[in-house]
């Protein structure tokens, strides 16, 4: 039963290990707008799902952006800079 | 923290690293080039499954430049990492002329998508070393260069393994790319 | 070329839908404990990758706690409950 | 942020919510039996290929329990769910007599796992509303239950549909969680 096996698994074994990698990073979060934008390219999500995937990304990057730039004007702020 | 306070003092100053790609067919040469370029050495490569992605700064400035696999299964997820993309370098093994056609295509095919419309295309002639190597201009024509409407592109022979070429090519990337701004 | 088929793409369908269902909730940062451990399990992570992403998500889940934790003292001093 | 508040307080106040896992083979009913619960209807379910997870208040307790699907192919990813799990309700098909030795082996494997060890079992003959359906005492043999070590355990005959024997059994859970903690 050949489709079980481990390489065969995936349609190429070089894509399957591209996969593999390109999750890694996600999930120890690099670059996760990038990586998720490949990720439901691979896996074929369904379109909907992928945009919703995509926004949620942008918000948690907008996020942090704003935590960031609060961070920077209360320290220029206290240290009188 | 080193990272994080310096990108809120680049955001801050407006000094935003500008994004490189690397891409090209397999074996071109890319990861090649983007280690030379990042320690100045040649490494040792393995085909990429997935890519390499590391700061360069030349001449002050900073790049975060993206080396993606090239084989043919993974081609097709090239265009996942085009957004925001300041320039591409496409990487050509000069020898290869058995698929200079499927590097024409792909090349093609990536300078149609909307996300790559303002980015500047520089082209490496690479494996120069090799005695039978392609000219640039041969080159430049077997991939339809010259052809190319609103596009800023150069071409440069490079040779990644001696180091040859890569400095006048960033040379000119640097200065294009100032010139944009 | 049946390996290159949509639903051959993985050793059963079933599998494929379930590592998509599966990673849909992850990307959408629900019970991802959870979720990181199906995952990295149906793609067959080694095991160093995956110690790093469920040490990770640990990391994730305290510092929320933590700061949740704060929040609510923050809250009940301010009014002074 | 209503979920987020209600979680501070409970875990302020020390409420936490109880994890139940409905585990059995593919068409057994797992699924019905977690809306049965948590709506208290009959709605049509489609097989499971993944998961559904809800929160289901019963006498004032509330659970998180997930139902998750039963397919021969994905019954090896059960045991990723297993950490932190308080009860296992685990379904049979008291008509499918061709697969009972497999949802006992199913069954044995999973009462093996470290992470299960102090989870409470309880088994729910169902479908009793069919003619041929085993009775409990049958079924309990079958699955090798009166040879269990050290596990709080009870069967109880069930029918999602007609909603017959579920209160019974969640009586007897809710009460052996409570005398547990
Ligand atoms: N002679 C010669 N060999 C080179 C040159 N540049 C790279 N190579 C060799 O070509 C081979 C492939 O180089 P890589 O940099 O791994 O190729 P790549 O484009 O990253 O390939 P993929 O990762 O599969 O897309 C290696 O053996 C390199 O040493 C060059 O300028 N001259
Ligand atoms: N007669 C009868 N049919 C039932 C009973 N419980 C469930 N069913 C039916 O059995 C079929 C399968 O039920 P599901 O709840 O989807 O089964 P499941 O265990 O979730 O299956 P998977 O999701 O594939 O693991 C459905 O047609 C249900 O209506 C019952 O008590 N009696
Ligand atoms: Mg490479
Ligand atoms: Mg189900």
């Amino acid at each position: 039963n050949l489709y079980h096996t481990d390489v065969s698994l995936f349609g190429e074994p070089t894509e399957f290990e591209y996969l593999r990698k390109v999750l890694f990073e996600y999930m120890m979060g690099r670059e996760t707008k990038t990586m998720a934008k490949v990720i439901t390219t691979v896996l074929k999500f369904p379109d909907d799902q992928a945009q919703k995937i995509l926004e949620r990304e942008d918000a948690r990057l907008m996020a942090l952006n704003k935590a960031s730039w609060l961070l920077t004007l209360y320290l220029l702020n206290k240290f009188s800079l | 923290m080193g990272g994080f306070f310096s990108s809120i003092f680049s955001s801050l100053f407006g000094t935003r690293e500008m994004r490189i790609l690397i891409l090209g067919l397999d074996g071109a040469g890319k990861t090649t080039i983007l280690y030379r370029l990042q320690v100045g050495e040649v490494v040792t490569t393995i085909p990429t499954i997935g890519f390499n992605v590391e700061t360069v700064t030349y001449k002050n400035l900073k790049f975060q430049v993206w080396d993606l696999g090239g084989q043919t299964s993974i081609r097709p997820y090239w265009r996942c990492y085009y957004s925001n993309t300041d320039a591409v370098i496409y990487v050509v093994d000069s020898c290869d002329r058995d698929r200079i056609g499927i590097s024409k295509s792909e090349l093609v095919a990536m300078l149609e998508e909307e996300e790559l419309r303002k980015a500047i295309l520089v082209v490496f002639a690479n494996k120069q070393d090799m005695e039978q190597a392609m000219t640039p201009s041969e080159m430049a024509n077997a991939l339809g260069l010259p052809a190319l409407k609103d596009r800023k592109w150069q071409i440069f022979k490079t040779s990644a393994t001696k180091g040859t070429g890569l400095d006048e090519a960033m040379e000119w990337l640097v200065e294009t790319l100032k010139s944009r701004q």
